[in-house]
């Protein structure tokens, strides 16, 4: 065997949220049998930014906020692959936020796992787009990234995990890389994920987490229902959690895609354009 | 215009101009089939406005015996829908030229025009409005006239006409027919009759050649060299891109995605490069600005990439429709930190197809980043060149398959090699996985600040481009190799270049030409061409002298160049070149 | 009396949709007696990004995508300007998707016009984010910003408009004005906006919209119902036109905003600052 | 470490270093209380890994008699709570110096220390877990340690902890006050006695001082200069100015928004510089890449904007706490188009303050965007400084209140004047409508692709930096001004380089260091402080040479230039630059 890195031993804090996503994924991961070298996990840049050293797989570093462009590219270059695109709340919600819309848009085939610790924990602890989720007054400041992905009617997965719940995470991302895997297209999990450092939400969210798979008047097909039900709890000053939407139309997934296409032999093909330019 | 004999013509430059919606490119399309059919090279150029309606519009066709690729001094024949087009194209006139007026608002201003000129008035849009109850049939109407103007016989034009307007619905096309007989007969009127105008085409012998714009060969380019990727984001003027793109790339395989914004699409070019397709994507100067960021990390992270500018003139929105060669020094030198990039610089549509097939190998070789400068003039004006060769070898580059990998004893993505080029395994090869990323690494791609790494992957990175220097394009020639007097220029200056060059030695003056199609790094074949010379001419459209610093940079003396510069939206043309030549050559 | 600029006449296409937002924006401005002098209107790039020129007001032609973060700057530096961005659906959704999200959540006191015209017109008729509203199939791939925008909690102004229908568009903007002038903040107005060359949507349109003022059924204060309400219209296939939202927490209007602030006889305040780092 | 008598120290260098989370900060800035106290001039750097725990970090102190603001040579003093600490600062030890170890985990790790360094190896974190159950209070007992090896006494060692941590909850202070003791109670049975350790701190009497960052400073000039509206979006290393403003700006009336990204910011900076306020952002190499659009607009628009750039090693990502100069080719060339743009550069705290100051009235002034370009270590660290002049006069600059609105017979917002700056009137001023644009546009503001109108425009543009020259803040200078040896560099140069210039002439050789503060427009005092030299060395941390090709693209004759460069992260020290000085000479 030809020997590559060694994966890393995570950078975190100890207590932080990012181990319990990190420990889940590798679970969904082992759970659906992905061979590591057919798993891309591509990241943005935060402490969250740092989760594909570890895993062994093949891993990447986006630039801040570009996580999903990125694996948008590879996933439709090479739709053999699990893509797995990761970073944090200010990667994904801050400068992120106009990709996120039109990833919901395009829909395509790859897992996003959004680290949420309503902080910015690489650069010490600024505000991010939902850091209001954790103040007492003007919640609504805070940006949902549900609520957002229930807005694109082409969304097709939508669910929010807790790091400190691991059996249900796991059951999400393994939910949610079936999604993908199967072509249904973008499957986005947020996961809350305390920042023990910055904003130690543990104590907030273990109080305050809803889950709605325990709802049975929650239906996950019905758009406007999952929108309605996540209002309600949010109003309740609480978050709610589990899987939120799943339906959608199919993505489209160009096969077998350009990374597996043959290059050779097409001269007649491109000589067929050049003649439509002869005069 | 020259004249072979009293009448008959071997380089030929027509004009349409009104306002944009008014359809001029119509009028020079159908011309630029009469000509070929005559064996005429041609270029064809447009200028217009950034917008849809109002504002001014010119469609340029030049048809010559010699392969001329750009603009003559002056225009022969203008076909002129509206005063205003007489007034900026009045002064361009060449003496003894024809102009075609539009009389249905009044007659030719006054003041625009030398005596030599003549002039036909008819009052096109009353005519088309009144006969046949559109204004837009005036473009045939006009084509008519000018048919008779040429010489044409009218059952040549006519069929020219059908041909050309296949397309449309049958009753279209003959409303636009009866438009072109109403031209007949105004011509009549003013007793130009069938094959008896003032003017006659001369004719040649040709082999077949194509009619293309830069931005078309680049495209088709990208798609030889096996390209199968492409993200773009419409801007003016690189969208044709995208839309030849969208067009052919899935047929072959290949994905296309118009981005949301440029961050976009130069991410999910990266994207896509990293498992190993051939990815490119194209933009404008604020496009450009906003891909910095995205290019400085595929230079730190080692990802092949190709990006097209077709600069516009700038800062800012600047004018849209107008070429410029005022990103150059962005593209050397933008982005933040210090990495490997390539600058190629095309001068025409074969050449844009060339160097579309050298960057996307040069990137793929190096693992880096590639510009593709071109600019307005050369993306967007179409000019005759001889069929490309796509007879292009599509070289692995530096990927390992698993069976090469598997001959390693270890893989490190970043290892530190004699020609700072890695071994590269991409996603889905079983055992070859690796980290990538834009911070500073070890071999194995984990973050490292040790600063003995840190100097070991800078020089690694630098030696990509000194160690390939040898290898990359090399410029295009022309004049006399022993001239003391040099000119020097890319892009839209290489056809008056080329041209201003024959005319001097017409003239008795020897000048030598080089267009670099390296632009940077510049390559020492470029410093040696300046300091061969007593004196060499940099020219270029933009006002700080961008290309002339690079040189200056790399050690061109700057005391023998001579900027030769234009930003008004402009080109030169060839006798300005020659003139600022001779001024020089008597000081 | 100086003189100044005259106002240009518009240089859009005969029939552009376009001509009926101008008259409509002219009116409303009229008929709430807001000075030229104190109105500031910033536009995109776009043919829709040519509005500022034609009103005689202060104009400004921001970057493509860029125009609420330019005109955001704008309001909170001087609030006793009428600040009105407007901008196409190119501008708004696709690139300027990121800032409008933003603009939601921070909730400025500034009204922002968008001409959805379904294309990008000035740059010949590409596909906008919208364009799928257009076609008979996937039409869940169009953005939708009504949707958007009441996914954000933090809105409070959320209208659709149409330009053929001048006087409920009238009305709009007159709402959309007093919202952002009186503080309560963003207001969001789109305007159907047929580009005629490119996309002709007058068709279309004039059979596709559903006017949600004259639903008696559609409260407008009511987030989750307007949600659903939208939805239930767009599953019809059909577009929501009216006041759609309007409620939430009003705006933080600095005053009187820096534009206005004192700069002299602060050297005793700097000092204590200073102070702060002796040793 | 410069030693008065035998033990009395008067320039004394103490590094902290263990894991990031370690606290090592915390003893360095108590450690600096006990030299203030003394009238030392004290300089504190810190090198952290860009991650919270786990990465290798120290923090280092300078205290000295002379005003340095850098770092020595090497640390006298070493409190090291790991092994990593000896490995990597122990070969930068002094001779005779001290390290005091953390050997809870083993003893010093052999091989990187000499001979004659003395080591107190004391097992902090065990002592701090065992006696006091928190790893944390391992800070203070070093700082027990430390004061005892500088033969402070207990008592003066105890106030500077109460005073330091008199914020801290009761409870937290006397845990400290516990493990100072416990670090005493260890040097005693060392027999390191209370106020007899093997080194002394002198005493010098000075006046008040300022102990502050660049950053710091820099915010500070930016209120005193009017400045109030600031955008920002975290990045490393220019947060500090982000924090500054939230703290500081609202009671002056200002506006601080953290944007959603850098986009949002510059773009917001430039709509609040649109109404007349003082705008400013501040941001690091990726996010200038994204802010070159930004920039070209206000560039374009003719918007007064000031940008700042605290530099960290790129490209891309790169090493985000590290300290490069490595986008100033990119504050140069960047952004589409061309467009004029000053970059400012300051080399110290006070330099931070002026320069701020300067951009906010130059901005203003031109009408055009101006850099301010810092480097991670001008930008975070701290260095003792002479307080401000805080009386400073905040002009209108260009813009035109109604009244003087009123006296023109006409307002155009792009008025072509012999400056090229044109009469400005802000919204909201009655009669003084206008049109903004970042298209090329006439004296109305309206956009216009008219050629004679477009040269007018450019020219203008360039006019106001060529009409500005000779007011743009000129050079700090050190040395002999006759000397044929320069030394030239910005930002963290100036200090190594002015203490190298010290030393050199203490061994007699001359020579003369100029620091320009206004790097771009290279000024004609910059060129000609080369031209007067035999040799000039261009100090700069990048690897391409971006301030030695500006000063050759300015005329300076490259071959009296020689590079002295390092991206390797680290700084250059004083003695590094005397010995490339003396290597050279002795060439
Ligand atoms: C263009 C750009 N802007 C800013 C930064 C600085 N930066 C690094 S990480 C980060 C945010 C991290 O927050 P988040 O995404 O929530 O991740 P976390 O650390 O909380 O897991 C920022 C702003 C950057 N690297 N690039
Ligand atoms: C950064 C950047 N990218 C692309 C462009 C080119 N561009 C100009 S207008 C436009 C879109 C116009 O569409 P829309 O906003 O819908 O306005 P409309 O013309 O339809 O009114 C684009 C892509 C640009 N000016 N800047
Ligand atoms: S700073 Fe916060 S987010 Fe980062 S590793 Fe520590 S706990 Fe986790
Ligand atoms: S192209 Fe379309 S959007 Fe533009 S002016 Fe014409 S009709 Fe309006
Ligand atoms: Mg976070
Ligand atoms: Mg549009």
């Amino acid at each position: 065997m030809t020997a590559t890195y060694t994966p890393r031993n995570p950078i975190w804090c100890a207590g932080c949220g990012h181990f319990g996503v990190q420990g889940a994924l590798h679970q969904a991961l082992a759970r659906l049998e992905v061979a590591p070298a057919d798993t891309l996990i591509l990241a943005g840049i935060g402490c969250s930014g740092t989760i594909q050293n570890n895993l062994g797989t093949y891993g990447y570093h986006a630039l801040h906020g570009r996580v999903l462009p990125t694996a948008t590219g590879a996933a439709l270059a090479d739709p053999s692959l699990t893509v797995i695109a990761a970073g944090g709340d200010g990667d994904g919600y801050a400068i992120g936020a106009g990709h996120l819309v039109h990833t919901f848009r395009r829909n395509p085939a790859l897992t996003y796992v959004l680290m949420n610790n309503a902080t910015y924990g690489l650069t010490k602890g600024q505000d991010s787009p939902t850091a209001a989720m954790v103040s007492t007054g003007g919640r609504e400041q805070a940006l949902d990234g549900i609520l957002l992905g229930l807005s694109v009617r082409a969304s097709t997965f939508l669910a929010r995990g807790f790091a400190r719940q691991p059996e249900q995470l796991v059951r999400l991302l393994v939910a949610a890389l079936e999604h993908a895997r199967s072509g249904r297209g973008f499957a986005f999990v947020e996961v809350l994920s305390p920042c023990v450092t910055y904003q130690d939400t543990y104590p907030l969210w273990d109080a305050e987490v809803t889950d709605l798979d325990d709802d049975p008047h929650h239906d996950p097909t019905d758009r406007a229902g999952a929108f309605a039900s996540c209002l309600r709890v949010m109003e309740q000053g609480r978050v709610p959690i589990g899987l939120i939407y799943r339906g959608g139309p199919a993505a489209h997934i160009p096969d077998p895609g350009p990374a597996h296409v043959g290059l050779s032999d097409l001269t007649a093909e491109y000589r067929e354009i050049m003649d439509g330019y002869e005069v | 215009m020259t004249v072979a004999d009293t009448r008959t013509l071997d380089d030929l430059t027509v004009a349409v101009s009104g306002q944009g919606g008014d359809g001029s490119l119509t009028v020079t399309t159908l011309a630029a089939r009469i000509l070929s059919a005559r064996g005429f090279h041609m270029y064809s150029a447009r200028s217009v406005a950034s917008r849809i309606k109002g504002g001014h519009a010119a469609a340029i066709l030049r048809g010559s015996r010699a392969d001329r690729g750009g603009l003559d001094d002056d225009i022969d024949l203008l076909v002129a829908f509206d005063d205003e087009a007489v007034e900026r194209i009045g002064p361009a006139m060449a003496p003894n030229g024809i102009v075609v007026f539009d009389a249905s608002a009044g007659p030719v201003p006054s003041g625009h025009l030398s005596e030599d000129v003549q002039v036909f008035a008819v009052p096109f849009a009353r005519l088309a409005v009144r006969d046949l109850r559109r204004d837009l049939y005036k473009n045939s109407l006009a084509f008519g006239v000018l048919t008779r103007v040429l010489s044409v016989g009218d059952a040549e034009a006519e069929a020219c006409m059908d041909e050309g307007f296949a397309r449309l619905p049958a009753l279209l096309r003959q409303a636009n027919r009866a438009a072109l007989r109403r031209g007949f007969a105004f011509a009549d009127e003013q007793g130009m009759l069938d094959g008896e105008g003032p003017w006659r085409l001369a004719a040649f012998d040709v082999a077949p050649r194509l009619m293309i714009s830069g931005n078309e060969a680049l495209a088709l380019g990208f798609l030889v060299a096996g390209g199968r990727f492409f993200t773009g984001y419409p801007i003016t003027p690189a969208s044709e891109i995208l839309a030849w793109m969208e067009r052919h790339l899935p047929r072959f395989g290949g994905v296309v995605v118009q981005a949301e914004d440029e961050l976009a699409a130069v991410n999910m070019a990266i994207g896509a490069a990293l498992t190993g397709v051939r990815a490119m994507t194209a933009t404008s100067g604020p496009g450009l600005s906003l891909m910095q960021e995205g290019v400085s990390h595929a230079g730190s992270a080692e990802i092949p990439l190709v990006i097209v500018d077709c600069q516009r003139a700038g800062p800012s929105t600047g004018m849209p429709t107008k070429p410029e060669q005022s990103d150059l020094s962005m593209l050397a030198h933008g982005g933040n930190g210090e990495f490997p990039r390539i600058v190629l610089s095309p001068g025409d549509p074969t050449d844009c197809y060339e160097m579309a097939i050298a960057a996307v190998a040069i990137s793929r070789r190096l693992q880096c980043p590639v510009y593709i400068a071109l600019d307005q003039a050369v993306a967007q004006h179409s000019a005759t060149v001889a069929p490309f060769d796509l007879d292009v070898a599509v070289e692995q580059g530096s990927v390992l398959d698993a069976a090469a990998l598997a001959e390693l004893a270890e893989y490190r993505r970043y290892l530190i090699t004699p020609d700072g080029v890695s071994p590269w395994v991409v996603p889905g090869t079983p055992g070859g996985m690796s980290l990538v990323t834009g911070n500073e690494r070890n071999e194995w791609g984990q973050v490292s600040i040790d600063p003995a790494n840190r100097t070991a992957m800078i020089a690694k990175r630098a030696r990509k481009i000194a160690r390939a220097i040898d290898t990359l394009p090399l410029g295009r020639r022309w004049g006399d190799p022993g001239a003391a007097v040099g000119l020097l220029g890319v892009g839209l200056e290489v056809a008056p270049m080329r041209e201003a060059v024959e005319r001097l030695a017409a003239a008795g003056i020897a000048v030598a030409a080089l267009q670099p199609r390296t632009l940077w790094p510049v390559l020492p074949e470029t410093v040696a061409f300046v300091n061969e010379r007593r004196v060499t001419h940099v020219v270029e459209h933009n006002d700080e002298g961008q290309v002339f610093h690079m040189l200056a940079e790399a050690g061109a003396p700057a005391g023998s160049m001579i900027g030769m510069r234009r930003s008004d939206g402009l080109v030169f043309t060839p006798g300005e070149i020659v003139d600022r030549v001779l001024a020089e050559a008597r000081r």
